[in-house]
């Protein structure tokens, strides 16, 4: 009669969210392409990934050679598309190219026409108006946009919710005096700390990301709150206290999973938002320091350069693939989660 | 012609073996159809199968359902909907889940009859204040405008069944009426039901593990046991001449025996000095006066190791809200003594430790389960909470032994709530309590959805425990057969009052209030009240 | 001695008579009426551009001649620098220029037919200075008394000085209505509808998105020489928008008639589709000579690092104009060498004789290549990465005493060469990189960090900066501001202009010449030679610049030959609708 | 209730000292300020008072144009100018004593007047209140109109083709980024390259004063539509998400299949049982959702369709370092931003009653 039963819990939610097909599609790409880019470094860059010179082999990915190493005249790192350094090279050897042969900093001097170049055998893409390969700076973007996306989402959504829980499990007071830090602290002018904080150091991914994690952990605190509230009268939880039950293990362990609607719906745009949030940063020239690869910088260029739709619409599809692949992860946890749907 | 004729009815749950196994009933106009048997063996699913409310999992076949000669199986969804709450009326088997928590009782009955009847305003609120007080609920504005929270078990089991009855449907499903419900008041309802039945010639499909009430009000009984119909009949012929096994094993299973005897000596365990709960209702308007209702009034009482306070009395009489103060979980006056140690001066962290002397269930399992924890994690709980340096395996171990003693399957244990019968769940509920082993068990009305044979089972056990580990209990009841099986002493409450407090024997032999008088007689009779219509 | 004229000129001797008709480069004949509609990025909510507050609608005016009010004098645009009277009739002043006097015309009359008086103008100059934008007592300093001499004359005196543009400066007043404003609030920037005595009337407005301006009939100077066939429009019309995107899009969608293009990617690319297959758009590029100054990547010299010559030589190499002018900017762009780029102001070839005259006493102070090499940027084959001439740089920093450890550049005093370039213009970044990442090849690593712009500012005037992209713009009559630009005081003082640091007697000295200037020649003469000083002190790699305008409009506008000297708007004065009857 | 919603009224004050206080230490510590821009103006260089060094600033690629600089004369700046300068905006009184002025003038509800607009901040404010009043209600109104039934829709039909397409939809629909949407708009259906059938700025037409009232609302929506359209589109996913979400929770509960006893409609059962228990964690989105539209959310549309609105002025004044508008705009709506959350956190109250807001000892 219980038969089915029987699996371990994990199991049987793990079957519940691969029973969303769609979801765990979209789960096995979302992982595949970004493991991919967390190797951006040997998919797309300007320095072979092995070298032949001399009798001896050579890792240009891993250190650093100078010029004179090949024969050159600079002491520098030498750079491998230049054809002097190509001949010098493959006189006395060969090189072994990633599929891309452009680093996100990369300009493709050899362009025919004037930047942004429209896609080409050699710019699948086509370039941004520096010449650079959008394709190599999409992958470098994505990598960047994603890490900085889940850090942050993580880290605000566990400081979020558990902000949440208290204030509406507790009330009163703590409720009161949490929900006016909340008030004040929101109004800070997030703009000017930024500003403020690049008038003594170059903004970077750190330091945006701890300023967003700053604010960012806001998103959630409401919604969670709202639904302490309610649950912290049902009958279940009563049971729990008269269990004796910790608070903290009655709110995450009891509540949580029943006050999760909001959070599960809201963090595959959580996510999202901090990447668009990067990415608007980016936009409006307050983000990543120049140079940086990133969909904000990209879209931006899509913006000044209407001529050249690939620059926008790459940054757009990327961008539209990677928040439809988590909303319907997200679709999937949810009904992972829900008792009620992976029993049938 | 019957009113209602169900065909090899079949329901299962994914591939397993069916829950509900080729059951074939009949239920003609004017009378009404008991249908007995095992917790867990399908009644409610049955009952639920003629609606069309099964769980969305749930798969069901049928070779015949008919209303009237009507095969309902032929017709759409939207017809067969058009029947549910008009010509067939239902009353559920846990009302504290089964109410909308955010409707007002007006809404609640309201509903039903603008839908079916296009009833609204005042002619809706006049018909509902006339069904509030057909079901013996203070007919008053005030009633109307409670939330479910705000109303004890019977009382939303009350409003349920006006609902059920408020359109005058044809056939009424009645899955455990009258399980929250004081005797007096069941009695009332029974009686209400079987006028209705005459009236009417309501046909009435009868859920109800209590065979007494079986037998006086039931002209026909079918009883069931693992999803099968093992014998049906004339509920006289059926009760009187069992021919199944099963049935057999049933009827034998009327509760039995007496508490086990306390030692003398045996020290206080509890005491409650004037303890007070009152509830602040809504205001009228916005600045309006608002409404106090005082659910416990000045109750005292101790209870010693080892011992059974049995406490019984009106449906709303405070007797859940007493427990709830008992364990602190509602804000109270007056002093709860527990070993010594005032709990009312306790609070938050402090209060944590206490907790494993004193456990409860809950007159709501279905609501006090966490709908996201599994069996095994909301049994295991106490065990985490309190003794932590188990091992998973052992507490899985203890989890499995203690559902086998309650009579659960074992294997169930990654089930979530929601997937098991009412009576099941309650069973869960009282694992639950028990695994901790408290000095103090609270008992809300522990074994209202359990059968007999179960309910022996269960009571057995309690004995069991209180003799080997001199538990304590609170039991809170309506049956009191029951009470006077388990209890040493009995606390008869009325009005968040208590009117009668003594020895068990002694309050049963020699009621000194009136309203306990009452109590017993209509607990003890056996007459059978109303002719059987043919 | 006391001159007295119709003009006045900053050296020698005015284009027109006395008796000129009109300017040469105007059609006389131009029908008027029709009308231009022209785009401004923005909003305005004020009539009234000379007050610290407020965004003034386009068109009202500011320096010089406007829509609305009339000033003293008008400049001409086939000339250096030459102020022909337009309220005034005559103008007198000394030989030393110390004070000058404007004799107003009779006819002059504000709209009201009020006549226009000396009073007027003092009162104007008055308000302007006390309540206007800072700008204005900045920009008449030096003016120690205005007063009225008669009812139509008026004397201005300046503070003792060596100052020869003044008397020019102060003809550039606009003049307003003193009457007009005895019961207004001249302080307060609204949209009370100002009156003057120009040439257009504010016919109707909307509040940050348009702005009417309708030919008055009446203007009682339509028959002077210095306004013939000019505004001829019937009615000129400014529309606001956000947005420059959108604005383009509105250009090409018929929402207004004419707009000049700075960005040559846009150029390039977006003046395409219906309108200008059909002709009805065109796109015109019309030269002008405008110095058009230096711009460059600035060395701040303040910096221990930069104080090398040979340093700040060598990076000039990594900056492949070349490339960027043939892949960024579709090869519209011309190098730039010059401190006074597309003049006669500009060094060319070996100094001159005139010029080694000025030179030859600073010959110790002076790189020795002022007096033996044409300054010329390097030159690039355009790859983007150009080798030879990072070889050359390399070659240089070594001869310098610079080496290269673990492919970092270290300086003979043992520090790293690291900077950090200064932007706030995500523009220049396309620029900047290719750069920097050039400079990484000689081992010098360049940070490029963009701020927002008032941190910019406050940055810069502090020259609390490595290097930054910046530029001084020149006027065809180069004088005082050279001082701000170059001068070792300036370097100094914190918000001057001196944006490199320069601290040399040889150039302060340069500078006090070509201040002193007395005539055209010497101030051409001593401008070179201060331009060569310049050149060879390594104070900036050169950028580019224009010596045309972009301008794409309806084929319905005409123009006629422009004047050599046009500013950005296309002197639209000039211009004239075909379809006016 | 009454004592808790004074206690909230009363909090607003401190709240309100607080972010004013917060924000000026902040807005201190911010390098550079109206005396830059000033000075910069002076010298002609920087982009004037536009939202400049950022999307929409300067995409010339050379600095000085070919323009004759109309700069001589001078010498230099002079202190006693920058002094006068300083002056002009207060900047020679020490910050406490700024701030003090400032609160003085806020409890009187006086906010100042703009640095460079010679307008008080209130009627700067007032002045932009249709824009953002119609953008901000138009596009919540329809976000919320559309959504919940949507979202409705998809729990009922959890896992279906419909429920597949609707959410790639408006997962696309929220990717889209909204700056981008709008100029394609802009370029497709109001530019001159391809269809012409919306206008490209403003509320209103020219001739709108002229209209009857009837053609004063096709012309008004005329003019919103796009702009609506493209706050819009990135607005359904989260609510719909949500409502779908939130119903799929509610849908297996007890009580609904009391209320499908009772001889409900599906869409009946949904909407009067199931839609008022979802309905918490929609309401307590509202105010933010409603704040973010209203303030910042739709900063780069009101550029795009050049719409005065308050996200503009915001963020004009944010960048301009335009502190009294700063301080104006923030008081304002986080003003605003608490009123509604205690209307929202009462709605709670009113939507499940056994909501209260008292303090739990456990
Ligand atoms: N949603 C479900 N999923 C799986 N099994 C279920 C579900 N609901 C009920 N069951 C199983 O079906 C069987 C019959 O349940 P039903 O509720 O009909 O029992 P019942 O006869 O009413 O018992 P009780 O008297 O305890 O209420 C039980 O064994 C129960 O465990
Ligand atoms: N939250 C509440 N607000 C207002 N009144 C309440 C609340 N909870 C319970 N009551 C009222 O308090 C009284 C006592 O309720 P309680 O649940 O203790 O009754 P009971 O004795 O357990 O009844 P039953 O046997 O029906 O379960 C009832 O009249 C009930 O309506
Ligand atoms: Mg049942
Ligand atoms: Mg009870």
């Amino acid at each position: 009669m219980m038969a089915t039963a029987s699996a371990p819990l994990w199991r049987r939610q793990w079957r519940a969210f691969r029973g969303n097909r769609r979801g765990f599609w979209s789960l096995l790409v979302f992982l595949v392409l970004f493991v991919l880019s967390l190797g951006a470094e040997w998919i797309a860059n300007d320095k072979p990934l092995l070298i032949r010179y001399d009798g001896a082999f050579y890792t240009p990915v891993l250190h650093t050679y100078p010029e004179t190493t090949f024969g050159g005249f600079f002491e520098t790192e030498a750079n491998y598309r230049d054809p002097v350094v190509r001949e010098l090279i493959e006189e006395k050897g060969w090189m072994l190219w990633p599929a891309i042969r452009y680093h996100y900093t990369t300009i493709n001097y050899e362009l025919t026409v004037p930047a942004p170049a429209p896609p080409s055998a050699e710019n699948w893409l086509g370039t941004d108006d520096q010449g650079r390969d959008v394709l190599a700076r999409l992958i470098y973007g994505f990598r960047t946009s994603v890490l900085f996306g889940l850090m942050l989402t993580l880290s605000a959504s566990a400081i979020g919710i558990m902000v949440g829980a208290i204030q509406g499990y507790y009330g009163g007071w703590t409720d009161l005096a949490g929900q006016r830090f909340i008030e004040i602290w929101s109004s800070m002018p997030i703009l000017y700390l930024i500003i403020i904080l690049s008038s003594f150091v170059v903004p970077s991914f750190w330091s945006l990301l701890v300023i967003m994690l700053l604010f960012s952990w806001m998103t959630l605190v409401d919604l969670v709150r709202a639904e302490f509230l309610r649950c912290r009268n049902m009958e279940y939880v009563r049971a729990a206290q008269a269990i004796g039950v910790r608070t903290p293990v009655i709110m995450f362990r009891h509540m949580l999973p029943n006050a999760m609607v909001a959070t599960l719906t809201y963090l595959p745009f959580v996510l999202n938002a901090a990447v668009i949030t990067l990415t608007s940063l980016d936009f409006i020239g307050f983000g990543l320091p120049p140079g940086s690869p990133s969909l904000g910088e990209l879209l931006g260029q899509g913006k000044a350069n209407l001529q050249a739709p690939w620059l926008g619409l790459s940054a757009f599809v990327t961008l539209a693939l990677m928040l439809s692949l988590l909303v319907f992860i997200g679709e999937a946890v949810r009904d992972a989660f829900d008792p009620r749907k992976f029993l049938s | 012609m019957s009113l209602l004729e169900l065909e090899q009815l079949t329901v299962r749950f994914g591939d397993a073996v069916p829950v509900v196994d080729q059951v074939s009933l009949k239920l003609e106009r004017g009378r009404m159809l008991a249908l007995v048997g095992e917790s867990g063996s399908g009644k409610s699913l049955t009952a639920m199968s003629i609606l069309d409310l099964l769980p969305a999992s749930a798969t069901r076949e049928a070779t015949a359902l008919r209303l009237d000669d009507e095969n309902l199986l032929a017709w759409s969804a939207t017809e067969r909907r058009r029947l549910r709450g008009g010509r067939i009326g239902t009353i559920f088997q846990e009302p504290l889940t089964a109410l909308n928590p955010l409707h007002t009782v007006e809404k609640q009955i309201g509903e039903t009859l603008r839908i079916h009847q296009g009833l609204s305003g005042a002619a809706a609120r006049q018909r509902s204040l006339s069904l509030l007080s057909q079901v013996e609920l203070p007919a008053s504005e005030a009633m109307l405008s409670r939330y479910p929270h705000q109303l004890s078990g019977g009382q939303r089991q009350r409003v349920m069944i006006a609902m059920a009855l408020a359109n005058d449907p044809e056939l009424l499903i009645a899955d455990e009426p009258t399980t929250a419900l004081d005797v007096t008041v069941q009695e009332t309802i029974m009686d209400l039901l079987k006028r209705l039945q005459h009236e009417r010639n309501l046909g009435i499909l009868l859920i109800s593990h209590d065979l007494g009430l079986v037998g006086r009000f039931a002209e026909d009984v079918a009883v069931m046991h693992q999803g099968k119909v093992v014998e049906s009949g004339p509920s006289d012929q059926v009760l009187s001449q069992p021919q199944a096994q099963y049935t057999r094993h049933l009827i034998d299973a009327e509760p039995s025996g007496t508490a086990v005897p306390v030692a003398d000596d045996a020290p206080a365990l509890l005491r409650a000095d004037d303890l007070e709960v009152s509830f602040k209702g809504s205001r009228r308007g916005w600045f309006g006066p608002r409404e106090e209702t005082r659910a416990v009034d000045r109750i005292s009482f101790q209870l010693r190791r080892g011992e059974t306070l049995g406490v019984v009395g009106e449906s709303g009489s405070g007797k859940s809200t007493l427990a709830l103060a008992l364990l602190r979980l509602v804000a109270c006056q007056g002093r709860v003594m527990l070993l010594d140690q005032d709990l009312t001066r306790l609070s938050g962290g402090a209060l944590r430790p206490w907790r494993r002397h004193m456990q409860v269930v809950f007159q709501d399992p279905f609501g006090s389960l966490n709908p996201r924890l599994t069996v095994l994690r909301a049994v295991e709980e106490g065990l985490r909470v309190h003794q932590p340096d188990l091992s998973r395996d052992q507490r899985r171990k203890r989890v499995r032994q203690l559902l086998r003693e309650v009579g659960l399957d074992p294997d169930a244990l990654e089930r979530y709530p929601h997937e098991f019968s009412g009576g099941q769940r309650q069973r869960i509920a009282i694992a639950r309590a028990l695994i901790m082993k408290p000095d103090l068990l609270i008992l809300d009305e522990p074994t209202s959805a359990l059968d007999r044979s179960v309910q022996a089972q269960v009571l057995d056990l309690l004995r069991d425990l209180q003799r080997r580990h001199g538990l304590s209990y609170l039991f809170i009841s309506h049956d009191l057969k029951v009470v006077r099986a388990l209890s040493h002493r009995l606390l008869v409450m009325r009005q968040g009052q208590v009117v009668e407090h003594g020895d068990t024997e002694t309050v049963f032999q020699r009621p000194a209030h009136d309203y306990t008088r009452t109590l017993i007689d209509a607990a003890f009779s056996t007459e059978k009240k109303h002719a059987v219509a043919h | 001695e006391v001159h007295s004229g119709h003009a006045i000129t900053m050296y020698d001797a005015p284009k027109y008579g006395p008796s000129f008709r009109h300017f040469d480069y105007v059609n006389a004949d131009a029908p008027k009426g029709g009308q231009i509609k022209l785009h401004v990025i923005g909003g305005f909510d004020s009539f009234m551009p000379y007050l610290p507050k407020g965004s003034a609608a386009a068109g009202v005016g500011g320096l010089g001649p406007s829509f609305i009010y009339d000033s003293l004098t008008v400049r001409s645009l086939d000339e250096p620098f030459t102020e022909y009277g337009l309220l005034a009739e005559r103008m007198e002043w000394p030989d030393d220029r110390s004070w000058i006097t404007f004799t107003l015309r009779d006819e002059a009359r504000f709209a009201d037919g009020h006549p226009v008086t000396a009073e007027d103008v003092v009162w104007s100059f008055n308000q302007l200075t006390e309540h206007g934008q800072p700008l204005y007592a900045y920009y008449y300093a030096d003016v120690e008394k205005v007063e009225a001499l008669s009812e139509r004359k008026v004397k201005f005196t300046f503070k003792p000085g060596d100052n020869r543009e003044l008397v020019m400066i102060v003809g550039q007043l606009p003049v307003l209505p003193k009457h007009f404003w005895k019961d207004k609030d001249f302080t307060q920037a609204d949209l009370t509808v100002p009156m003057g005595s120009g040439p257009y009337r504010i016919a109707s407005f909307k509040p940050g998105k348009q702005v009417v301006y309708q030919r008055r009939d009446d203007y009682w100077a339509w028959d002077l020489p210095v306004i013939q066939g000019q505004y001829n429009f019937g009615r000129v019309i400014f529309e606001y928008y956000l947005d420059q995107t959108v604005a383009l899009e509105a250009f090409k969608k018929g929402d207004y008639d004419f707009r000049f293009e700075m960005n040559s990617k846009l150029w390039a690319t977006a003046y395409t589709g219906r309108d200008f297959n059909s002709g009805k758009l065109v796109k015109e590029e019309i030269h002008h000579q405008n110095p058009s100054g230096m711009q460059g990547f600035i060395f701040n010299t303040r910096r221990p690092l930069f104080q090398d010559p040979a340093l700040r030589e060598a990076m000039a190499y990594a900056l492949d104009f070349e490339w960027s002018n043939k892949q960024l900017f579709y090869n519209q762009y011309k190098r730039t060498r010059s401190y006074f780029q597309n003049s006669e102001m500009a060094a060319t070839g070996l100094p001159s004789e005139a010029e080694l005259k000025l030179l030859e006493p600073l010959r110790d102070e002076l790189p020795e290549r002022v007096f033996t090499e044409e300054y010329q940027p390097p030159v690039s084959d355009g790859t983007g990465r150009p080798r030879e001439n990072l070889r050359t740089a390399q070659t240089l920093l070594k001869k310098a005493g610079y080496e290269v450890r673990n492919g970092q550049l270290f300086n003979p005093e043992g520090k790293p060469v690291k900077f950090e370039f200064l932007l706030y213009s995500p523009a220049f970044e396309r620029v900047v990189l290719p750069f920097s990442r050039n400079l990484k090849a000689l081992g010098i690593s360049a940070d490029v960090i963009r701020v927002d712009e008032s941190q910019y500012l406050q940055r810069v005037r502090n020259f609390n900066f490595d290097m930054i992209v910046g530029g001084w713009g020149q006027s065809s009559s180069p004088g005082n501001e050279q001082r701000d630009f170059w001068s070792s005081k300036a370097a100094d003082r914190p918000s001057s202009r001196n944006y490199a640091g320069i601290k040399d007697p040889a150039i302060d000295s340069l500078v006090k010449t070509l201040i002193s200037a007395k005539d055209r020649e010497a101030l051409v003469t001593s401008s070179r030679a201060l331009d060569r000083a310049l050149q060879w002190g390594f104070y900036v790699i050169p950028n580019w610049g224009m010596d045309y305008h972009r301008f794409a409009y309806r084929s319905r506008l005409a123009h006629p030959d422009l004047p050599p000297y046009l500013g950005v708007d296309g002197a639209l004065d000039l211009w004239w609708d075909t379809t006016a009857k | 209730m009454p004592r808790y919603i004074l206690k909230r009224l009363l909090l607003i004050v401190p709240t309100l000292f607080g972010i004013l206080l917060l924000n000026f230490l902040v807005v201190q510590a911010a390098p550079g300020g109206p005396v830059e821009r000033v000075l910069a103006e002076l010298q002609g260089q920087g982009g004037g008072a536009g939202p400049g060094g950022g999307f929409a600033g300067t995409t010339a690629d050379t600095i000085g144009g070919g323009g004759h600089s109309g700069y001589r004369g001078s010498t230099g700046l002079s202190p006693e100018l920058v002094a006068r300068i300083e002056q002009f905006y207060g900047f020679d009184k020490p910050a406490l004593e700024r701030f003090w002025i400032m609160l003085r003038n806020y409890l009187r509800f006086d906010f100042g007047e703009s640095y460079y607009r010679d307008r008080p901040v209130s009627d700067l404010i007032i002045e932009r209140i249709p824009v953002s009043v119609s953008l901000g209600l138009w596009s919540t109104l329809i976000a919320y109109l559309v959504s919940i039934p949507l979202g409705i829709r998809k729990a009922v039909k959890d896992g279906s083709r419909f429920d597949v397409w609707s959410s790639t939809a408006i997962a696309i629909g929220y990717a889209i980024p909204s700056f981008l949407f709008a100029i394609l708009l802009v370029v497709l259906f109001a530019g001159g390259s391809y269809f012409e059938w919306f206008p490209l700025r403003g509320l209103t037409s020219d001739n709108f004063e002229q209209l009857s009232w009837f053609g004063k609302i096709i012309d008004y929506l005329h003019h919103i539509a796009l702009p609506t359209l493209a706050i819009v589109i990135g607005n359904f996913a989260t609510l719909t998400m949500l409502t779908k979400n939130s119903f799929l929770d509610e849908i297996g509960k007890q009580y609904v299949q009391t209320a499908r006893a009772k001889g409900l409609s599906e869409k009946q059962v949904l909407y009067r049982h199931v839609f008022r228990n979802a309905m918490l964690i929609i309401i307590a989105g509202f105010p933010a959702a409603f704040v973010s539209v209203f303030f910042t959310g739709v900063l780069l549309i009101e550029y795009i369709f050049s719409l005065d609105g308050l996200g503009l002025l915001g963020f004009e004044s944010v960048i301009n370092r335009d502190y009294p508008v700063v301080f104006g705009t923030l008081f304002i709506f986080t003003l605003l931003g608490m009123l509604l959350k205690l209307v929202s956190d009462l709605t709670y109250m009113w939507v499940d009653p056994r909501i209260d807001f008292e303090r739990r000892a456990h």
